[in-house]
């Protein structure tokens, strides 16, 4: 994209390309954030009311209720900012930045499509999940400075829980990077061009285990309910952000609402396919077209698909919320401990084995190839999508099998090696 | 009446402690002496085929003709009565003990009178002579921490005594 | 479209100056902040700029590193020191004036022969040029990986003789980590384990309460429970004898 | 922007000698136990930026440590994390004996 | 049964020897039912100690009624139970008639059958309702109020009212039902029959609100006995007694010719009596018994409520007949100013939160000497402290709401 700012300006290889394109895609994620915080907390609204028999708003913004969300954030903008005499001022006021400024710096390495990221990150699962786990300080330190002892025990409730779910959560993920022998979501996502069969959690009965346990540790790692211990409104009175107020308390509540997605979005691109469909719509439009325009339209296809996933997860997130009564707190770690953190690693040495044995996947039992061979429509396009920019890309190109890596040791070059190395599958 | 076996047995127990025992009443109750109170009930609790072992509620009743021309009519003292509803889960009888003490200890205003609590006996007794005692002020000796339960732990006076003045204001708060 | 590799000293500087102002920044916070929990916040922002460092060094997968795990670590501290310091006396210890200007001495010394080392070699001055391949090439999270299990891939393209140069792979430290890892796990554990009777026996246990409370309340059934009654609940001084019905 | 010049590893390395140095006067100052531990962790912060630098290709694609650089940071993480849990075991049965969390407290054998 | 619970999740010992902090659960607390205020000891997320504090709603009820004649005094017993006030209306209704031996007419019988009943319907619906809100589960507590919503249109049309009904009176009722008022009753059980299994599955079944209710707050039956629990929650313990079967004579008449069970588990079995109802030709059977539940646990006292729905469907099905066919009076309320005899009555009705006792002193006035309301909820509220020992901060909503409280009630 900086090129292509560059072109328009005629300026050749200047700054200004890049510094005009971050601040496209720094204002894209922040619309994201924002607008889908907003859309999100309609949602909510709406599937609850439904879930109970209710409406849900109606009124404000025409027939829906859509605008209600937007109303209420103009009340809560309006609203007077409270800080307790016991709190701890300063980390009382930098608290809830905190929780947002993580959840919004995890959509840096997130693809939306193939090549559609703000940055590349070569290690962009571990980028996100570290950056997510970074979320919980918001918590803890609005529920130490509140200087209210509800907010104290949200905070170390909070602490606790996500400490403990960060184990299970991370070995879930590494699933899809042993299978893909990348940490690049971009090319975790390509890898599972095509049907839907090639999606990672078909590849075997393991990574479908891998799946839903990720999205219990990740519905628990975003304190959403039957997690939502450090809120829980009926012990706890709001937990760690009893005492906050206006803008500060929904500023905790964007960052839950982005960071759901996040997550959300991390277990579509992991195991449900990324940016693309069930069918390969995007892909068989983009060869058709051809060309950039061709690129360009699959990629906005991509993205729908990735979105429209996120808004699934989210959605499945808000069902089991209204739907179910909160754990207890030592529940919640026995869960972990003794259920999510062995399964995983079941799920982990399964898939491993799996691989190592070659066994057949969804994709090769309705006889394609055992990964696709995805990349090859971006090829010749004159604009090389970024996903495979230069060797950063953990993809090479296709091999068949039988050339064992010893042989070629000389002619392979660095980045091709490594993946058959660790994959050992045909590709 | 003495082919009623409660009473042929509580009078064998506790001779003089049974002051009175009245029949006539749509619940028939029997009249302790205070002295004797907590072995009474203990006997009631353990005693065999009644086993008395749910206090439903201690109610106190003041007897205070507080309008002197209707105070000349009435027929008692003023005093106070400390009414104890039994009855069994086991067995499902009820019965009524009677209590009856002055309105102030040795005539003294502002002193409590005193019973014997039974808190021990019936674990539920506990919350209902708190009760008692912050309503209508009667001292419960023995009870494990007797402290107003429904009114503030500052509240001047006893409100069901029929002599209570509800007071002026109450920290602030216009009262009359 | 690679950030670091093109339009690059002007992105390199900046993000160096922000990052190195954060870090060096909430050091000094660290240092000089008495509360506990602000310290442990300080020290969050510094690590993570210092990961911002790493990243901008293009070592991306050692920059996630430090985020996940000293975070983690740091986290656990700001857990303990909020848990270990509820009483309010402990949350500001303040330190001798004597040992401040001690360490101030002797740090400003180390922090000149440091600062003299770090600028005093010609090589490391320099600036080199540098190309698309040389970024991209150490950004690759692979060849650590396969580095920590033994193979260099980095070293293949080079004469044989690398590999006799014992640049063979971290195989065994990372066994020895790997186990070192194991016995800490168990050490901690051990060494935080609860102390059973010391805390039965503790009156304040809530342990001790419910144990209690349960030997008080553990009671066999009422044997009448189910005393089946054929006259319904009436007085006792009810002139007709109850047993006569049944 | 250009208040110094293109950055090279000396840079880096004044950073991770500032870091270190904070990190040492924080150990020595801080009566706080957990206060020690935190300067622990900078020192080692500032010990990592120096392999960091030396191993990037970024910065200096002749002669860089590569890999190893990278490594050796790696392992220097994962052992500061081990020692920290080890330093923490510790605080906590400090602190359970002696009900403190102050350093200069901490001068009996008898843990 | 509590001794096989020795080593149960509840119990937590600590590694860390932290500061015990008394922290101010209520007045005003989501989940403390109203005022309630909880004084708790907590030691990290364990609570050592509990301390209730009432009287944050006390309006001294009693002292007005020495100075109200007995049918003025109505409406202050709506005021006490505000969730069951039909079941007020009736204890004071009863204890007055006891008072004045005034015998009502059938008719007036099979009426305060069917009224009290889908009285305890409502209260019921709203207990299992705030339970599953004490547990984090909003939606139940809307499935319950949007029943009873339709219960509270059925008496808005026999009374006026919606909340406080002053309906029953002491000597019958304002007013008969009115006409067609059965038909719609009718209609109204047909369709909440089939809504039972709903609430069943969102919370009686669910595998998260029986590992947050089984074995929780266990109540051993001597205990319940003891500390004076009545109603479901004795009945949760094991206790074979409900008034309408073992009350006093005036009471138990009332039911006299209807079939239904008493709600209580067999101490020795655990077994629930049969569910030997039928509706839609199928018998409505109970779901399970989780195996972690033990006797007098939390889960057995939100069953017990949930069972007691159906068997008062069962009891209003029956006295809708009944009443439909008998024809006469249903009895005629008391005058405003009707004097009271120089005599004493005492008597406890089954409310749905347990035996509401009522005790009238008359001195030949109009204005009774002493009029004393023996709240159900006040001694079910007595047994927290012991309850609450040893649990976790969690497992507090969970054993309050269990025991659902009332505080109008208990304040009173």
């Amino acid at each position: 994209m900086a090129d292509f700012i560059n072109n328009i300006f005629g300026i050749g290889d200047s700054w200004v390309g890049y510094l005009i394109a971050a601040l496209i895609a720094a204002v894209l994620i922040l619309h994201v954030v924002a607008v889908g915080a907003l859309l999100f907390i309609w949602m909510e609204r709406k599937i609850s009311g439904r879930i109970q028999d209710r409406l849900g708003p109606t009124r404000v913004g025409g027939k829906y209720g859509w605008l209600q969300t937007l109303a209420d954030g103009i009340k809560l903008i309006a609203k007077e900012d409270i800080t307790p005499d016991l709190a701890d001022r300063f980390l009382f006021k930098i608290a809830p930045y905190v929780g947002l400024a993580a959840s919004y710096a995890a959509f840096i390495a997130l693809p939306f499509a193939d090549g559609v990221v703000a940055q590349h990150v070569n290690t962009a699962v571990f980028f996100v999940l570290a950056v997510l786990g970074l979320e919980v300080f918001s918590v803890i330190l609005a529920g130490y400075s509140s200087g209210s002892k509800w907010s104290l025990f949200g905070a170390m409730r909070e602490a606790a829980q996500v400490v403990s779910y960060e184990v299970p959560l991370g070995m879930c993920v590494v699933v899809p990077v042993m299978i893909c022998g990348t940490m690049n979501l971009t090319t975790i996502g390509n890898m599972q061009a095509g049907l839907f069969t090639n999606w990672l959690v078909f590849n075997d009965p393991f990574t479908f285990l891998t799946a839903i346990i990720y999205f219990t540790c990740a519905t628990a790692g975003v304190n959403r309910a039957p997690f939502d211990l450090a809120e829980a409104e009926s012990e706890l009175v709001a937990g760690f952000h009893t005492e906050y107020s206006g803008l500060r308390w929904s500023l905790f509540f964007m960052a839950e609402y982005s960071s759901m997605f996040v997550v959300s979005a991390l277990a579509s691109i992991l195991f449900f396919g990324g940016s693309h469909g069930p069918i390969p719509v995007g892909q068989w439009i983009g060869e058709t077209i051809g060309g950039t325009w061709g690129l360009s339209i699959s990629r906005i296809i991509g993205v729908g698909n990735l979105l429209l996933k996120g808004l699934i997860g989210v959605t499945v997130m808000m069902w089991i919320r209204w739907s179910f009564p909160r754990l207890r707190i030592d529940q919640v770690m026995t869960m972990c401990l003794k259920y999510c953190v062995p399964l995983a690693a079941l799920g982990f040495i399964g898939a491993t084995t799996w691989q190592y044995l070659d066994l057949p996947t969804a994709n090769s039992l309705v006889g394609n190839p055992r990964y696709e061979k995805h990349e090859m429509w971006t090829e010749g396009v004159g604009v090389t999508p970024a996903a495979d920019a230069g060797p950063a890309s953990g993809i090479p190109d296709p091999e068949p099998h039988s050339e064992d890596k010893t042989a070629n040791t000389d002619s392979v070059t660095v980045k091709t090696l490594p993946v058959s190395v660790v994959k050992g599958g045909e590709r | 009446m003495s082919e009623i076996p409660l009473v042929s047995e509580l009078r064998a127990k506790f001779g003089e402690g049974i002051i009175d025992v009245n029949l006539e009443a749509i619940d028939e109750w029997v009249e302790v002496n205070p002295s004797v109170l907590v072995e009474v009930c203990q006997f009631l609790k353990e005693a065999e085929g009644f086993r008395f072992d749910m206090c439903n509620s201690i109610t106190v009743v003041d007897y205070l003709e507080t309008d002197p021309k209707k105070a000349a009519k009435v027929d008692w003292e003023p005093h106070l009565e400390v009414v104890y509803h039994l009855s069994s889960i086991a067995t499902k009888l009820t019965l009524v003990l009677k209590v009856k003490i002055p309105r102030w200890k040795n005539g003294v205003e502002g002193e409590l009178p005193t019973v014997p609590s039974v808190a021990g006996v019936w674990a539920t007794a506990d919350w209902h002579e708190r009760e008692a005692y912050d309503l209508s002020g009667v001292n419960f000796l023995g009870h494990p921490h007797l402290k107003r339960i429904l009114c503030p732990d500052d509240w001047e006076g006893h409100p069901l005594r029929k002599d209570y003045e509800m007071p002026l204001e109450y920290h602030g708060i216009r009262g009359r | 479209m690679d950030l670091l590799a093109v339009a690059w000293p002007y992105w390199h500087q900046f993000f160096f100056i922000i990052f190195a102002t954060i870090a060096i920044g909430f050091g000094f916070g660290v240092l000089l902040s008495k509360n506990v929990v602000r310290m442990a916040f300080y020290l969050v922002l510094s690590l993570g700029s210092t990961a911002g460092l790493f990243f901008l060094a293009g070592a991306e997968f050692v920059g996630a590193m430090q985020l996940m795990i000293y975070v983690g670590g740091t986290l656990v501290l700001l857990i303990f020191g909020v848990m270990l310091t509820a009483q309010k006396d402990f949350i500001n210890m303040d330190t001798h004036t004597q040992d401040w200007i001690l360490a101030t001495i002797v740090g400003g010394s180390l922090l000149m022969v440091l600062l003299f080392g770090a600028f005093g070699a010609e090589d490391w001055r320099t600036p080199q040029d540098i190309n698309d391949a040389h970024v991209s090439a150490t950004k690759e999270a692979t060849p650590l990986g396969l580095a920590l299990t033994g193979i260099r891939v980095d070293t293949l393209g080079e004469s044989t003789d690398a590999v006799a140069d014992g640049k063979s792979g971290y195989l065994m430290p990372f066994i020895i980590v790997s186990f070192h890892l194991l016995v800490v796990l168990i050490g901690a554990a051990y060494m935080a384990r609860t102390k059973k009777l010391s805390h039965a026996t503790d009156d304040k246990s809530s342990r001790a309460k419910l144990m209690l409370f349960k030997m008080e309340h553990e009671e066999e059934p009422l044997e009448e429970a189910k005393y089946v009654v054929t006259h319904k609940g009436k007085s006792a001084l009810n002139p007709l004898d109850p047993n006569d019905e049944n | 922007m250009l208040l110094i010049g293109t950055v090279t590893v000396s840079w880096y390395l004044a950073v991770g000698a500032v870091l270190f140095v904070l990190g040492a006067v924080c150990m020595a100052t801080k009566r706080n136990l957990l206060g020690v531990l935190m300067g622990v962790e900078l020192v080692l912060n500032g010990a990592n930026m120096n392999f960091i630098a030396f191993g990037s290709k970024v910065l200096r694609p002749e002669g860089s440590l590569g890999l190893d650089g990278q490594l050796i940071a790696l392992f220097v993480i994962v052992l500061a994390a081990a020692e920290a849990a080890v330093a923490l075991a510790i605080a906590l049965n400090f602190y359970n004996n002696h009900n403190t969390v102050d350093v200069d407290r901490a001068n009996e054998l008898n843990g | 049964m509590a001794t096989s619970k020795i080593d149960d999740p509840r119990v937590i010992e600590f590694d860390v020897r932290t500061d015990e902090m008394l922290i101010n659960m209520g007045p005003q607390h989501p989940s403390t039912h109203g005022v309630l205020r909880l004084v708790l000891r907590t030691d990290g997320e364990v609570v050592s100690d509990v301390e209730p504090h009432l009287g944050y709603l006390h309006r001294c009820a009693e002292k007005i009624g020495e100075n109200l004649t007995a049918r003025q005094w109505v409406p202050y017993t709506d005021r006490m139970d505000y969730l069951a006030a039909m079941n007020m209306n009736l204890g004071w209704s009863l204890v007055i008639e006891k008072l004045l031996e005034y015998d009502l007419p059938e008719r007036g019988r099979h009426l305060r059958v069917i009224i009290s009943e889908m009285g305890r319907i409502a209260s019921h619906l709203v207990a299992m309702g705030t339970y599953g809100l004490d547990l984090g589960s909003f939606t139940p507590f809307l499935y319950g109020f949007r029943e009873r919503e339709k219960i509270l249109n059925l008496f808005e049309e026999a009374c006026g009212a919606r909340l406080t009904y002053s309906y029953l009176t002491p000597g019958g009722a304002t007013a008969d039902l009115p006409v067609g008022w059965t038909d719609k009753c009718r209609q109204f059980l047909n369709q909440f029959k089939e809504v039972i299994p709903e609430l069943h599955t969102l919370l009686t079944t669910n595998s998260i609100f029986v590992s947050r209710t089984a074995g929780i707050g266990v109540m051993s039956a001597k205990m319940a006995v003891d500390y004076g629990c009545t109603g479901p929650v004795l009945r949760g313990s094991g206790v074979y007694h409900d008034l309408r079967f073992h009350g006093e004579e005036r009471y138990t008449e009332m039911y006299e010719g209807y079939v239904f069970d008493v709600i209580c588990a067999d101490p020795e079995t655990g077994e629930y009596p049969e569910s030997n109802y039928e509706f839609h030709g199928d018998s409505l059977d109970y779901p399970e018994i989780p195996r972690q539940a033990i006797l007098g646990d939390c889960w057995h006292r939100f069953y017990v409520r949930m069972l007691e729905v159906v068997q008062s469907v069962r009891l209003i099905e029956q006295a809708i007949e009944k009443y439909e066919a008998t024809s006469g009076d249903w009895g005629t309320p008391i005058k405003l100013v009707q004097k009271l005899p120089a005599k004493e009555a005492y008597m406890e009705t089954e409310a749905p939160r347990g035996q509401m006792g009522f005790y009238v002193v008359g001195n030949g006035d109009s204005i009774p000497w002493r009029v004393r309301a023996r709240s159900s909820s006040f001694c079910n509220l007595s047994v927290t402290a012991p309850l609450c020992q040893g649990i976790l901060l969690a497992d507090i909503p969970a054993i309050v709401g269990s025991l659902d409280v009332v505080m109008g009630e208990i304040d009173r």
